[in-house]
């Protein structure tokens, strides 16, 4: 695609919008998995009210900074363990 | 975005709306599924019970609610993390 | 696709075969959900018997025209807060 | 469908079969796990006991005619739909 | 595709990618099912302890087994109820 | 494989790699779901607490232990059964 080749210094248009569709596509989903743990920590489902009163909107508040905290932190797990296993082991799909 | 010619545009720009549907209807049907097992309980009738019909309400309403608190806190923090390097991906 | 370009009154063959796609998916996804949400409500896990018994066959009827009402009656409460507090209030995804 | 060629019917139905293998395959998914989830709980052997391959057999036969059963109330429900407006999609 | 068309002897390369892909997802989907379903029967989730003991090892590979044994088992009765019923019938998705 | 041209091969390849990443991704998502599930139950502070950091770090490292291991009885079973008939499909 690039006509001259010098090393493709930029990413073709198919590939940035493939970048565009994949980061919304992993934020929804995240914002989805969000959504459905923080509900269930923090809002009973008796549905007596349907106002979010003020105990279940400050439970909402942490629990979304401590999802990401957990994130984070299996984030860096994963990475350390395959940094000392190295490629093939531990986690995942053994093909 | 940069770079991308008019049509490229409107390919991106269709596959989001796209993308908005379906996550559209993903969440319509969580919510459908989620409020009928909270609410309804009595399978010695084949209409909703008034109790019935106002917890699904309620419960609707609610999860309006705390999707749009929730959708701030997120927002939030994908502002906070673009300021710093990206967040082990 | 429309050669003469007179407002496309028809949509394309592409168009109508996405349309019927798309149509058999929403179908085949929302029974899905009522099987599994009426199994849940109706049948005890223990399985001491294979066939359905009276009671649980009156109790998947009732639970699927429960599930068709709240269907009907959640898609119409989305519907009216969608109008109350406009577009890009309160349900989905703040972008 | 009206006004597809040939060759169009044939796309369609090629989408449409491989959708309906999907779907059966998901379904198959979901009986397997429904009922291992429900029947298997002795792991003091390798071997499946005659009181789990029992309640696995009851749980399938349970299940073919349960999703027969809400398939029918299902076709119901669309075909009183189809004579009215379409439900707020 | 087949030049002289003497009865197709040889998948097309197309064809040949459609199914190793297709066969590669159905055993990863396999592999997390099975994952799931096991860590649950066999690993309780306060996670007290970071290795697998002893215990839990050997429920997860008799779980394992089992489960293999299950899919088998409903592949079976699966193929002779639908010989029994014909096409159309029993389980599955009425159209 | 045989009979793929080279630029076949790449493409395969391609889907893979695709299909794998997607795969990681999923894995990640559905072990951040189960820890933070687990182990945090605490809303009365913004912040993990040791309890639950501890908490994450062991559910994590069991479900790596508990993934390679069913990832081996898989594999064993796999290369049995290509030994044989294939099983019902």
């Amino acid at each position: 695609m690039s006509f001259l080749g010098f090393g493709r210094p930029q990413p073709t248009s198919a590939e940035k919008i493939a970048a565009v569709e994949a980061e919304m596509k992993l934020l929804t989903e995240m914002h989805n998995r969000l959504t459905k743990a923080c509900a269930k920590k923090c809002v009973p489902s008796d549905y007596r009210e349907g106002d979010l009163n003020k105990g279940e909107s400050v439970c909402l508040d942490r629990c979304a900074a401590k999802f990401f905290d957990v994130h984070m932190k299996v984030s860096e797990l994963l990475q350390q363990e395959s940094q000392q296993r190295g490629p093939g082991g531990g986690f995942g799909f053994g093909g | 975005m940069d770079g991308l010619t008019a049509a490229e545009t409107r390919d991106l720009e269709q596959r989001l709306q796209k993308h908005q549907m379906k996550q559209f209807l993903g969440l319509f049907s969580n919510l459908v599924d989620h409020c009928f097992m909270s609410c309804v309980d009595d399978f010695t009738s084949k209409a909703l019970s008034g109790r019935e019909t106002g917890c699904v309400s309620r419960c609707v309403q609610k999860h309006m609610a705390l999707s749009q608190r929730l959708s701030e806190r997120f927002q939030e923090h994908n502002a906070q993390m673009s300021g710093q390097a990206p967040p082990g991906r």
